[in-house]
């Protein structure tokens, strides 16, 4: 059994798709019901991952798995080779997580094809498990492109007024990108393969691992990597499909979307594009660091003055990734492990923000924060709830953004990322600005628009499908140990692997000359 | 070791008490029941303080650290790579004077609120962010590693911006509760940046920690006023500024005001604002080997104490001039820090404390009173102003009393406590090896000043005839009990608050001086008083001081008891020095346009200037620019069968020609 | 003698009148027998080649585009039908929906 | 006498040809295509190949000849109206190229001499309908099967796509 944990996990939901396709169109319950129910097992089965303590000693891939699945003659193949370690775990267990609540979110929203929109999300539910469990750059490939389809579908039929427009620009930003590295991801291939890797082991990540190539062929192979995941983390200049995205997706779509869609660009760095390519990493990092605090100030800066309150949150996710972004490029335990917290943080801080706008949203009709003010008289629940998600946001500590950004900027001070920190630092600042006044404007202050009057507080199935986020909230915020233990072992293999590389680069380079003399 | 390892019963118990209001409070309703388990919560802190406290006075070893598990090494909190955090906690001399300070003052302002909130909707709302706020401060004093005291330092900032938004339905409290803990946080970016610094420089050396011990243990590994820990110290300076609203931060206090007057004793004045004290005292060892930063700190002490007594000669709300009072209280704090008398700045922290909080609920007891005179009437006058007031005295003698009391106390009048730790300030700002005259000149006249509008305070308050509307007149009652306790026990700590700390050179024994030794002793004696230290300097210096005070209250006296008209002709007068410091001197207005609707601007910039035009439009541009060429091409697609046919043929022939030929 | 290069020249002349009625004739049905007939001009050839090679494989790979050609003509003839009854015609000038 | 035969067949061949392309009345042209069949029969009985030239009867001009049929009679289609239009000049450009590239081919391709094992001596002694039989039943029995399934859903599809109300 545990043997085949991962695929089980994987493609459980999958199976509740194919289920579904044989109920009936018009039982909403039914489809709604099962839905929830095979998210729910999904992550029950996920548990024992989360449990199992191998990670808190060991880096190595856990559960693997390998069958050959795609062979053409000598001149490809392709495995099914997955399995976790440290690195993806949680993030396995954040999507497995967050996909129940994300489906129970639906439940008054959505009534138009109820079925199509339940068996997208499992659809998508399986990319995303997939994509964090592969092990082989094509089988990756494969899930990446697999995740597009259903969210594409979910934004363009379920979506708001300019949902086609939003759903198009997702697609083509996120296809531009990931065409590069499939270009890349086929070079590496030819590349392992003529520096003599066993042919049967395929796209196998972990023997690209090993591999020396040329720095000057890294550059360009890093770029493509490099642009592909940072359109999905989304990084400053490539972020503009975001909002729009965000916007128009119906509230589970916003829900994964942020959570758990985005972390796929920042996972991709960190299990591909950088230990593939230390030496260009280096070249590279003062930039990528750049862009990632840009990306934190800028994305404060936007957000502060949005009027839409799901705009707002999307700016600010593109923030929170800068963080996440400069966490990672400081390589070092730190920083690394504060970005990795980070990014679950992300998951459940904005994935409930998301939430929160989809509960005001149902009520009223509207996301402008002009429509708003005085809510917490008449909500007093939800003004709670709120308030505790926009200080976990903001990174109050004993909340769990505390304990990611407090990582993050100790990690990137340690390195040469130095200056870049006290930069980042200020985001610190905005962040408590754009929050606290959104919150101002929505929740205090009279409620003198007559629409307001008679809303309903939370409803116990909305508060059931909160509680959780806030159990995490205080959890991360207070006992992170529990993730940073598992997390630290495969961190520091990572760390050593490429820095390991980076050294062996230099005194290659520092050895040349002596060479040429002879 | 063993035995002081239950301290994290002192923040559990309010803690705990927060949780229950918070979650239960809704249903309980009983209002008794809520206050009860409030001041309950805090109480048992007091009382666990007092326990350990005492015990500290006899062990004659003086630091102790224990974490939430009791042994070192447990409990911990994040664990990566080198860096260590344990829920870990510090009781030392000085945490041990704080947990006292807090969890006494606390309980009282607890007690006093049950009366004060009386009858509000959100009453368990109040009591749990309340409790919250103890939990948050006693974090923070008792915390034995930067972090731990991090959380407590934000958890003030969060309850402060709950407290401040109480009356959330009123815009003004909301933008001063967003105000506070947005200007926080700027300091909190300090506070960071120095933290980070400090560990990454410490690293260097091949010592990680955050630990307060091992910080002060190790920090001559740095280089003795050397660059790194001057920009360490001033970053940690600049936090300071943030949370104990010193220039250029402490916009935020005044308006601070918005929350409800307990709010505004506890939090405001007494305990969180000297948070920033407390942290430069925490790590004295570090400032004291920056001799720039503190002179930096000296300054801006000094400035912010006579800059803030200037706008309080001519506020006219209760509260706002109590609030300016406490920032140039606060400056105090800061420029005996800034001279190296760190002992005497903790002792005018705690003197301070209790006068300041006395002064605070006795404005609440007014207010409370002017308030039910007013509902009574059914009038919507503001009973914050004080030119509604005057002759209170009769109405409510208690306060009154109490008030006065604390009043002579923050005066600087002999025999009262603020004289001991005032006094003591300005000798070291006078003497010590960072002191100077400009400073001491610069103190005195702000205590003069003090002295002045506290009295204008109590004048206008108290004395003379009644101003408040006739028809409110008669309703103004003295408070009830729970409100009255609090007032006469911190007026009597206000009286003999100070005799813990009375000066050798008035024959006392300075018993402060030697509690804190352990703490501050080192630092302290790298600032000692050198040469101008004789007696008669001393004595001579004290007499001007308390002249100056006398000067400022029989000014008060002159102003607003023997000749009322008095102050309008000077406004009239001095009409534009009146509008300067009637509005705060601008300075809230000069932020607004450099900051704050600066930052507005470039956020607008920047989205409506950069991302929809220039990122977007790149984006969507290359969409319009493949739409265009597809526009071109799309006649080839005409629909007809045959054209598609054909050019099918004809690219069939091409590649087979190819192929062939 | 009759050489395997006669069949293919027939074969290629009933191939290309076959082309050429594809792309002038405007009747469905028409169109649809003109590629009936390059079916068959390609079946030539395979018998043709098959019987020179002295291998069966043509042959029965003609057996095969005959299937297709069956089927072809069911769903085809029937589409035309379907767009008969909607069209009222079936010249394919009038199916021009297959553009922007 | 064979050679003669086989011009005579291949006249009428491209001749009927020309007039299934030419006619204007698609039954005369259905009937000239029906011709066409026969002469590429007699073809294939030349070829050595009697069971392809009687499936060949059967199928295209027996089954689908009169599907054909049947259809421009019911759907009672008149005389296509004949524009002299840019099609036809592009038609015989298209033709002509396909023509001269299929000639070319001929022309520069040299016959293989190649002998398989099925020699005319072998299909005359074992028979052509065995031989055709053991090739489809044995080397080719899985695209049989999936032929089979292709005219099923050919049916299906003919079925639904008649059907009167889709």
């Amino acid at each position: 059994m545990s043997e085949h944990l991962l695929s089980l996990i994987t493609f459980f939901p999958l199976l509740g798709m194919i289920v579904l396709l044989f109920i009936p169109r018009d039982n909403d319950g039914v489809l709604k019901g099962l839905t929830l129910v095979f998210t729910l097992i999904t992550f029950f089965i996920s548990l024992p991952l989360a449990f199992n303590d191998v990670f808190k000693t060991s880096a190595a891939m856990q559960y693997k798995e390998f069958v050959p699945w795609i062979s053409i003659g000598d001149y490809f193949q392709m495995n099914y080779h997955v399995g976790i370690d440290g690195i993806s775990l949680w993030l396995v267990m954040l999507t497995t997580f967050i996909m129940p609540i994300a489906v129970l979110s639906t439940w008054q929203s959505v009534t138009k094809n109820v079925k199509g929109f339940m068996a997208l999300l499992l659809l998508l539910e399986t990319g995303m498990l997939g994509a964090f469990i592969s092990l082989d750059l094509f089988l990756f490939y494969f899930y990446w492109e697999l995740m597009l389809i259903p969210m594409y579908f979910l934004i363009g039929i379920w979506g708001g007024a300019k949902r086609i427009y939003s759903a198009i620009k997702f697609f083509i930003y996120t296809a531009v990108g990931s065409l590069l590295m499939l270009v890349a991801i086929i070079f590496v291939y030819y590349y392992a393969l003529q520096s003599g890797m066993p042919f049967e082991q395929g796209f196998s990540v972990l023997h690209f691992y090993d591999l020396n190539i040329p720095a000057e062929t890294q550059t360009w192979l890093f770029l493509a990597f490099a642009f592909s995941f940072a359109i999905k983390v989304p990084m400053f200049p490539v972020h503009t499909w975001l909002p729009d995205a965000h916007t128009d997706a119906p509230t589970a779509g916003s829900v994964i979307l942020a959570a758990i869609l985005l972390k796929m660009g920042t996972y991709g760095y960190v299990r591909f594009a950088m230990p593939l390519f230390p030496d260009a990493l280096q070249m590279f990092l003062p930039y990528l660091a750049l862009l990632a605090v840009i990306g934190i100030i800028y994305g404060a800066l936007v957000a502060m003055v949005q009027e839409d309150v799901k705009r707002l949150v999307a700016y600010s996710s593109v923030s929170h990734l800068g963080f996440v972004m400069l966490g990672i490029f400081a390589l070092n335990i730190q920083g690394m492990a504060g970005g990795m917290i980070q990014m679950i943080n992300h998951g459940i801080s904005t994935g409930a923000l998301f939430l929160i706008v989809g509960f005001i949203y149902e009520r009223r009709h509207t996301r402008q924060i002009a429509d708003f003010g005085g809510l917490a008289k008449r909500m007093p629940v939800f003004a709670t709830i709120f308030l505790i998600v926009t200080f976990s946001s903001i990174g109050l500590p004993g909340t769990n953004g505390f304990v990611g950004e407090l990582l993050i900027m100790v990690g990137a001070f340690e390195s040469e990322l130095r200056w870049f920190t006290v930069f980042a630092a200020t985001g610190v600042i905005f962040a408590a600005v754009y929050m606290l006044w959104m919150f101002q404007r929505v929740m205090f202050g009279e409620c003198k628009n007559p629409a307001n009057q008679d809303l309903q507080d939370l409803t116990v199935r909305e508060i059931v499908l909160m509680l959780p986020l806030l159990v995490f909230i205080f959890w991360i915020g207070i006992f992170p140990n529990v993730f940073f233990d598992k997390m630290n072992p495969s961190l520091e293999n990572l760390i050593d692997q490429i820095k390991g590389k980076q050294q062996v680069a230099v005194v290659e380079q520092v050895n040349l000359p002596a060479r040429n003399q002879d | 070791m063993q035995d002081y390892s239950l301290l994290w019963l002192i923040p559990f118990f309010p803690l705990v008490g927060s949780i229950i209001n918070g979650l239960f409070g809704k249903k309980i309703r009983n209002e008794a029941l809520i206050g009860t388990i409030g001041t309950a919560a805090i109480g048992a802190s007091f009382v666990v303080s007092c326990t350990y406290f005492f015990k500290l006075l006899g062990d004659a070893e003086k630091i102790h650290e224990t974490t939430i598990f009791g042994a070192m090494g447990s409990g911990t909190w994040m664990n990566v790579g080198q860096l260590q955090i344990d829920w870990g906690f510090l009781l030392d001399p000085l945490s041990a004077l704080m947990i006292m300070v807090v969890t006494g003052v606390g309980s009282l302002i607890h007690l006093y609120s049950i009366g004060y909130m009386h009858g509000e909707e959100g009453f368990y709302r109040f009591f749990s962010y309340l409790n919250l706020f103890c939990f948050s401060m006693l974090m923070l004093v008792l915390g034995n590693n930067a972090m731990v005291m991090f959380i407590g330092w934000e958890g003030v900032g969060l309850c402060s911006y709950l407290l401040i938004g109480y009356y959330f339905e009123k815009k003004s409290a909301g933008d001063a509760a967003k105000k506070a803990f947005v200007v926080n946080r700027v300091g909190d970016f300090g506070f960071l940046i120095g933290l980070f610094l400090l560990f990454w420089s410490l690293g260097q050396k091949g010592v990680r920690t955050i630990r307060f011990t091992e910080i002060a243990a190790n920090a001559h590994l740095l280089e003795n006023g050397g660059t790194i820990v001057t920009i360490v110290t001033l970053c940690f300076f600049l936090g300071a500024t943030g949370k104990s609203a010193q220039i250029p931060l402490y916009t935020w206090l005044p308006d601070a005001m918005e929350g409800p007057t307990p709010v505004s004793a506890l939090i405001h004045a007494a305990t969180m604002v000297t948070a920033g004290v407390y942290m430069i005292g925490r790590m004295n060892g570090l400032f004291a080997m920056a001799p720039d930063t503190m002179m930096v700190i000296a300054i801006v002490g000094a400035a912010t104490a006579i800059f803030a007594a200037s706008i309080g000669l001519a506020q006219n709300d209760i509260k706002r001039v109590l609030a300016y009072s406490t920032v140039s209280q606060l400056g105090y704090m800061f420029l005996a820090m800034g001279v190296g008398a760190f002992t005497a700045g903790i002792f005018h922290l705690m003197t301070h404390a209790f006068f300041k909080a006395c002064l605070f609920l006795g404005s609440g007891s007014v207010i409370h009173g002017m308030h039910h005179a007013y509902h009574h009437a059914h009038l919507h006058d503001d009973p914050q102003d004080m030119r509604n007031m005057g002759g209170l005295r009769k109405k409510m003698p208690i306060t009154f009393i109490t008030f006065l009391v604390s009043t002579i106390a923050i005066a600087g009048i002999p025999g009262f406590s603020g004289f001991f730790s005032k006094d003591e300030i300005l000798w070291w700002s006078f003497g010590s090896t960072r002191g100077g005259w400009i400073l001491w000149v610069v103190g005195a006249i702000a205590a003069g000043m003090t002295a002045f509008y506290m009295f204008r305070l109590v004048f206008m308050t108290f004395f003379g005839e009644q101003k408040t509307d006739p028809r409110a007149k008669d309703h103004i009652p003295e408070s009830g009990l729970t409100i009255t306790i609090p007032l006469m026990v911190l007026g009597a700590l206000a009286v003999i608050g100070g005799y813990i700390g009375v000066p050798a050179i008035l024959g006392g024994a300075n018993h402060i001086h030697h509690f804190l030794e352990p703490v501050f002793g080192q630092a302290q004696k790298l600032h000692a008083i050198e040469a101008h230290g004789s007696h008669a300097t001393e004595y001579g210096l004290m007499g001007i001081s308390v002249g100056i005070a006398v000067i400022g209250i029989f000014g008060a006296w002159f102003m607003y008891v023997k000749n009322p008209e008095m102050p309008k002709q000077l406004v009239a007068k001095f009409k534009w020095l009146h509008t300067a410091i009637f509005n705060k001197w601008f300075v809230d207005e000069l932020y607004d346009a450099m900051f704050v609707n600066a930052t507005k601007r470039a956020g607008r910039i920047c989205w409506k200037g950069f991302d929809l035009p220039i990122i977007d439009g790149i984006v969507n541009g290359v969409g319009w620019l493949v739409r265009g060429f597809s526009a071109a091409l799309r006649y080839t697609q005409s629909g007809q069968i045959h054209s598609y046919a054909m050019a099918m043929v004809i690219g069939a022939v091409i590649i087979v020609a190819a192929y062939v030929l | 003698m009759i050489t395997v290069n006669h069949y293919l020249v027939v074969s290629a002349i009933l191939f290309s009148l076959g082309t050429f009625g594809v792309l002038t004739r405007r009747n469905a049905i028409v169109i649809f027998m003109c590629i009936e007939l390059m079916l068959n001009a390609v079946n030539l050839t395979f018998i043709a080649l098959s019987n020179h090679l002295g291998n069966m494989d043509g042959q029965v790979f003609v057996f095969f585009v005959m299937t297709v050609a069956a089927a072809e003509a069911a769903v085809g003839l029937a589409l035309m039908i379907s767009f008969f009854r909607n069209r009222e015609s079936i010249e394919v000038d009038d199916i021009s929906l297959l553009k922007w | 006498m064979q050679v003669l035969f086989f011009y005579l067949v291949a006249f009428v061949a491209v001749a009927s040809g020309l007039l299934v392309v030419t006619c204007k009345s698609p039954v005369n042209s259905a009937l000239a295509l029906v011709n066409t069949f026969f002469c590429l029969a007699i073809f294939y009985v030349m070829l050595h190949a009697p069971f392809m030239a009687a499936i060949q009867i059967m199928v295209y001009a027996g089954a689908i000849m009169v599907l054909i049929l049947f259809v421009i009679m019911l759907l009672n289609l008149g005389v296509e109206t004949m524009k002299k239009t840019t099609h036809t000049v592009w038609g015989i450009v298209a033709g002509s190229l396909v023509m001269m590239l299929t000639f070319f081919f001929i022309k520069r391709g040299q016959p293989a001499n190649i002998s398989g094992p099925i020699t005319n001596e072998v299909v005359e002694s074992v028979g052509h309908t065995q031989l055709i039989g053991k090739h489809i039943f044995v080397d080719f029995l899985l695209p049989f099967e999936i032929t089979s399934i292709l005219l099923l859903v050919a049916i299906v599809g003919a079925v639904i796509l008649a059907k009167k109300e889709v």
